[in-house]
């Protein structure tokens, strides 16, 4: 498994006294698009926050680039080269666009300056709306911004939550264009809900239930199997 | 047995009252009886502290206000009109008349105001009663402050002592009934969880005000016992060092306990006096303020609960662990 | 005019020494949700360090270095073995600093001894420069402008430095902060260590300024700031120079017409916007 | 049966979101109805809505024919509905027995009485641990609500819930973020309530298997809109239910 980016064997996450992780595993193959499904409360955030170190693992591994990370502080993780766009985008409401890109900005040099200018290909709008606070954009808009931001930096993996709730359609498509785009430099864990989006973007999947990850595959299977779609995903 | 081991501390407590009490006819020490007389009019303050602190989950810094109230109303009386029972009951009434309204108005505002701001408020009204205090010359005479004369039933350091013994006792045990009451344990539950007490249907800011009020009166009476003892008021009974006093009295002592605060009472006041005695050998400990405050920051850090707290926590763990595989198994089960 | 000058820059340079005070306070509520009850020790601990400093060496400006130093390493100190072990506790922050805040104050007695002490400007900032009929003392001019040259310095540094948008990043979402790589600690540190200096720097400047320093002056001042962060707005670092200057104002003319009242009116205003404003007169945030 | 609780039309809206989108229920007494959707559907805020934590923007709530959509939550508590949230929200530093205790007391209409040891007021305490009983928690009755087990305090929670004897129990998700381990025991205790027959209960819940096991009716929102309300069997049938369920927000 030489392209193994990320693993995470049996990860266990207290919040509080919730056990909301009681058992995650699976592995980012780099260059891919891996896609957490589950229904609501099954543990998919909680779980892009214990690779982030928000929510620090009680049990269990995660090894990025073949280094234990589980025990890092947040921002140590985020310096060895993982991307977070939260499920709220976590934008910086009263700084601008353009400051809150200069707060993700981790090294000032060229290499982040063509960056920059390709992600601001990417999103036209930011370039457009460069000198507006940031919580003045809409929603839309604030999801670009939160994937610029983590795209700014030169990072392995991206990890990136709902980035389809609560946009109008159109803005859905922009966002899934962009992601598509991206896809081809970096890799990147998915958490999603529209299975429309997941189905389209990812390579292989992961479902979350209770907690732990019950079953995985390429997307391709996923789609065929409708048994396995009725059972996690549906009501039966 | 449980009924047993409620009763307990009250008989140990009455035991020890008792054995006070007698203390003045078999050993006559003038300056222990001045010094015991201290700790229990403190005791009276920083029990009633508790009751916010502790009982209630609010943290003032403005308790001294309360007790410079009692404080300068004694005085007052005693020196306009004459110092007999009759004036000495009028300087009582006034005192929980004042005391009254004034925490009455500060607990209203702890319902819109968040911890940091209600100790800030309340930090700056008691600043606000020094500053009266020092510019209402006429009826103070400001910073100097002024001697006047008491009642002559307490001119007398026994009776004194004892009357202050018995202040001490009625408050031991009228905050234990009120704590206890219906009406208390709502408090100790909105200490713990104010929504939820909200949400069971109680109203909240009523039960913070009744609070406020019984708190602020008792500090009005310690006061008034203070200026008798000392038979001399001045703007120092407004000042910050009287709040942390019953600060550090309280959390030392060990907060939400009533033995907390006497037992914090009795080691700060004890240190102090021997601290002050060997002042004469070396200087630093006139500061004898900085070994406290450093007792207390580490108490704060580390013991949250105080003496009492951390002996009862201990006790309870032991109990703990006398039937735990009763209850696993039924838990299991 | 003469005497309404002179009340407006005495106001004005009280003002500013509020605000060098008010400023850490704002800056770390916002920042860490802390409220340093010890602020005012670190004020007095920068008048006596710094014009111990002073009277030692001769010179005031080192005086001034001196105190904004010991500021620093005060709060360093002070975030790292007080402020940082209850972060998140409320109640426990309160009552933590609150204990600072008493050995602070007793710890300048042990070492400086219990009774005030007194200091005068330097030669070059006595007297006055008298413009036609105005009669400016230049210590107050001098307090003004050092005050505004700190002021426009952390404001230069929140707009225009990285660390600076760090620190507003980190007020509006700390997780995120961390989520881009940046150690959050460090921020939390270096603020309060700047908060920290500013202290030192008030406390140093009051000395020559009100002719006296005492143990108690931090109290004393601690309760002006805490009535500025109120009125502008806890955590609003533009609202607390504002509210500053206004209090200091306000307390000049007030000295000067009804001097009694004049603290009573700064408490009222305190316990009004709490009631009625509790954001503060000068912040945006509903 | 006669109808306990009405929804008429109920719709709320924040900010051009509508989360709840006319809905229209009724409940009768002593009836079981689970209310079930995907993320987002608007089940919480539905249940908001009828505790009173949110005012609607359009319809009306009633309970036993009387209007009370603009009662607040603690008048809708004394007037009989009751709700659990799915944050554990109980006095940790009090004993379990006395958790209850103060539910007891408030139902029994003790609020401002001060110059009484609680001890007078023994029934209280008998009460309190008859509701124990009921949740399988009489043994650590003693016991500091902060020293239980997760699934322990959701227990305790239900029988301070209990102890307010609500004609009306609100549920919101009971077994949230509990090891699988123990939800057995939260299901047992529901069972129990409902076996003893005297209440309405209205849960939220994901857990299809314990659903089915105990509605008498069951109601399916999506995107803020009732979906489908029938018996769990009608539910389950329902095409509508599934292809909704199966992610076919754009189809």
């Amino acid at each position: 498994m030489n392209n193994s980016l990320l693993k995470l064997n049996q990860v266990e996450t207290y919040i509080g006294q919730y056990h909301i992780l009681q058992g995650v595993s699976f592995e980012v193959r780099k260059g891919e698009v891996t896609v957490l499904l589950g229904r609501n409360g099954a543990g998919k955030t909680t779980t892009l926050r214990t690779i982030m170190g928000l929510n620090p693992a009680s049990k269990g591994s995660i090894v990025f680039k073949g280094e234990e990370i589980q025990t890092f502080p947040t921002y140590t993780i985020a310096k060895r080269g993982i991307g977070y766009v939260p499920e709220d985008q976590g934008i910086f409401a009263g700084l601008t666009v353009e400051e809150n890109m200069k707060v993700a900005i981790q090294k000032d040099n060229e290499e982040t300056a063509k960056r920059m200018e390709w992600v601001l290909e990417l999103f036209p709008d930011l370039k457009k709306f460069w000198k507006k606070p940031g919580g003045l954009l809409s929603g839309g808009q604030k999801q670009m911004l939160s994937i610029a931001r983590a795209y700014v930096n030169e990072n392995e993996l991206l990890l990136i939550d709902e980035p389809s709730k609560g946009l109008a359609p159109i803005m859905v498509e922009k966002v899934m264009d962009s992601i598509m785009q991206m896809k081809d430099q970096t890799t990147i864990v998915l958490v999603e809900q529209n299975f429309m989006m997941a189905s389209t973007i990812g390579d292989c999947f992961y479902i979350i239930d209770d907690g732990r990850t019950v079953s995985h595959g390429t997307m391709k299977q996923l789609k065929e199997d409708e048994e396995m779609k009725r059972k996690y995903l549906g009501i039966a | 047995m449980n009924k047993f081991a409620d009763k307990r501390p009250a008989i140990i407590f009455l035991l020890f009252i008792l054995l006070l009490f007698l203390l003045p006819f078999v050993y006559e020490s003038r300056n222990l009886l001045i010094l015991l007389t201290q700790i229990f009019i403190f005791s009276i303050f920083a029990m009633s502290y508790d009751l916010l602190i502790g009982f209630t989950g609010i943290v003032s810094f403005g308790h001294a206000m309360y007790f410079g109230l009692g404080s300068y109303s004694i005085g007052i009386f005693m020196k306009r009109f004459e110092p007999d029972m009759t004036y000495f009951l009028w300087a009582v009434l006034t005192t929980i008349a004042l005391t009254a309204i004034v925490s009455f108005i500060v607990g209203l505002l702890t319902l819109r105001l968040k911890s940091h701001f209600y100790a800030m408020l309340t930090m700056s009204l008691a600043g606000l009663f020094l500053v009266l205090a020092e510019k209402w010359r006429t009826l103070t005479f400001g910073n100097d402050g002024f001697t006047f004369r008491v009642p002559e039933l307490f001119i007398d350091r026994t009776n004194f002592y004892l009357l202050c013994l018995i202040g001490m006792a009625a408050v031991f045990f009228g905050l234990r009934r009120f704590v206890n009451s219906p009406l208390g344990r709502v408090l100790q539950a909105i200490r713990e969880n104010e929504q939820r007490t909200a949400s069971l249907g109680f109203q909240v800011l009523h039960y913070k005000i009744a609070a406020s009020v019984v708190s602020g009166v008792l500090a009005g009476i310690a006061g008034i016992l203070y200026a008798i003892s000392l038979r001399y008021v001045n703007t120092s009974v407004f000042s910050m060092d009287i709040t942390l006093d019953a600060l550090l009295m309280t959390i030392i002592g060990g907060v939400g306990t009533l033995a907390g605060p006497i037992i914090g009472a009795g080691i700060i006041e004890f240190a102090h006096d021997w601290l002050t005695g060997l002042a004469k050998e070396h200087w630093i400990f006139e500061r004898w303020i900085i070994f406290f405050g450093i007792i207390y920051i580490l108490v704060v850090m580390f013991f949250p609960q105080g003496i009492v707290g951390t002996l009862r926590k201990i006790a309870w763990k032991r109990k703990k662990k006398s039937y735990p595989v009763k209850s696993e198994q039924k838990a299991a089960g | 005019m003469d005497l309404f000058m002179n009340l407006a820059l005495n106001g004005l340079a009280t003002g500013m020494l509020i605000f060098l005070l008010a400023a850490g306070l704002t800056l770390i509520f916002g920042l860490m949700d802390v409220l340093n009850f010890a602020h005012g020790g670190l004020f007095a601990w920068g008048a006596y360090s710094g014009l111990w400093i002073y009277s030692k060496t001769d010179s005031f400006l080192i005086g001034i270095i001196g105190a904004i130093v010991t500021g620093f390493i005060l709060g360093i100190v002070t975030e790292k073995w007080i402020i940082k072990p209850v972060y998140g506790n409320h109640v426990q922050q309160i009552l933590i600093t609150l204990g600072l805040m008493m050995v602070l104050s007793e710890m300048l007695k042990v070492i400086w001894g219990p009774n005030q002490l007194t200091a005068s400007p330097p030669d070059y900032l006595k007297g006055s420069w008298e413009i036609g009929e105005i009669n400016l003392i230049k210590y107050r001019v001098f307090i003004i402008i050092v005050g505004l040259l700190v002021f426009a310095g952390v404001q230069f540094m929140l707009k225009k430095t990285k660390i600076g948008l760090v620190v507003q990043a980190g007020v509006m979402n700390k997780e995120m902060v961390q989520a881009l790589g940046i150690n959050i600690q460090r921020v939390f540190m270096f603020v309060f260590m700047i908060g920290a200096g500013m202290a030192a720097l008030g406390g140093v400047l009051l000395g020559p300024y009100s002719g006296v320093i005492h143990a108690g002056m931090g109290m004393e001042f601690a309760i002006l700031a805490f009535i500025v962060v109120v009125i502008g707005g806890m955590g609003n670092f533009k609202g607390s120079v504002l509210a500053a200057i206004l209090v200091g104002l306000s307390g000049s003319f007030m000295a000067y017409y009804v001097p009694d009242l004049s603290l009573a009116v700064n408490m009222l205003l305190m316990a009004v916007v709490l009631i009625i404003r509790p954001q503060g007169l000068f912040s945006a945030k509903g | 049966m006669a109808t306990l609780i009405e929804t008429n039309d109920l719709s709320i809206t924040f900010g051009g979101h509508t989360a709840v989108d006319s809905v229209s229920i009724s409940v009768p007494e002593k009836h079981f109805k689970s209310i079930i959707g995907p993320n987002g559907a608007g089940k919480t805020t539905f249940f908001n809505l009828l505790s009173g934590q949110l005012a609607p923007t359009k319809g009306k709530v009633f309970y036993r024919g009387n209007d009370i959509t603009h009662f607040s939550p603690t008048k809708r508590t004394r007037e009989g509905i009751g709700r659990s949230f799915q944050i554990t929200n109980v006095f940790p530093n009090l004993t379990v027995l006395e958790n209850v205790r103060l539910a007891v007391q408030s139902q029994a209409g003790i609020r401002y009485q001060m110059l009484f040891h609680y001890k007078k007021y023994r029934h209280f305490e008998e009460k309190a641990i008859d509701w124990l009983r009921l949740v399988l928690l009489d043994e650590k009755k003693d016991s500091l609500a902060s020293n239980l087990a997760h699934g322990e305090k959701r227990k305790l929670e239900i029988a301070m819930l209990l102890a307010l004897e609500t004609e009306v129990l609100l549920l919101d998700e009971p077994t949230a973020g509990m090891s699988l381990e123990e939800v057995p025991a939260i299901l047992e205790v529901i069972k129990r309530i409902k076996n003893q027959g005297n209440r309405t209960i209205i849960l939220i819940e994901h857990k299809m298997d314990m659903i089915l096991d105990l509605s008498d009716s069951v109601m399916v929102l999506f995107n803020g809109r009732l979906l489908a309300d029938g018996s769990p069997e009608e539910i389950m049938k329902n095409e509508t239910v599934q292809s909704a369920y199966l992610g076919g927000h754009y189809e």
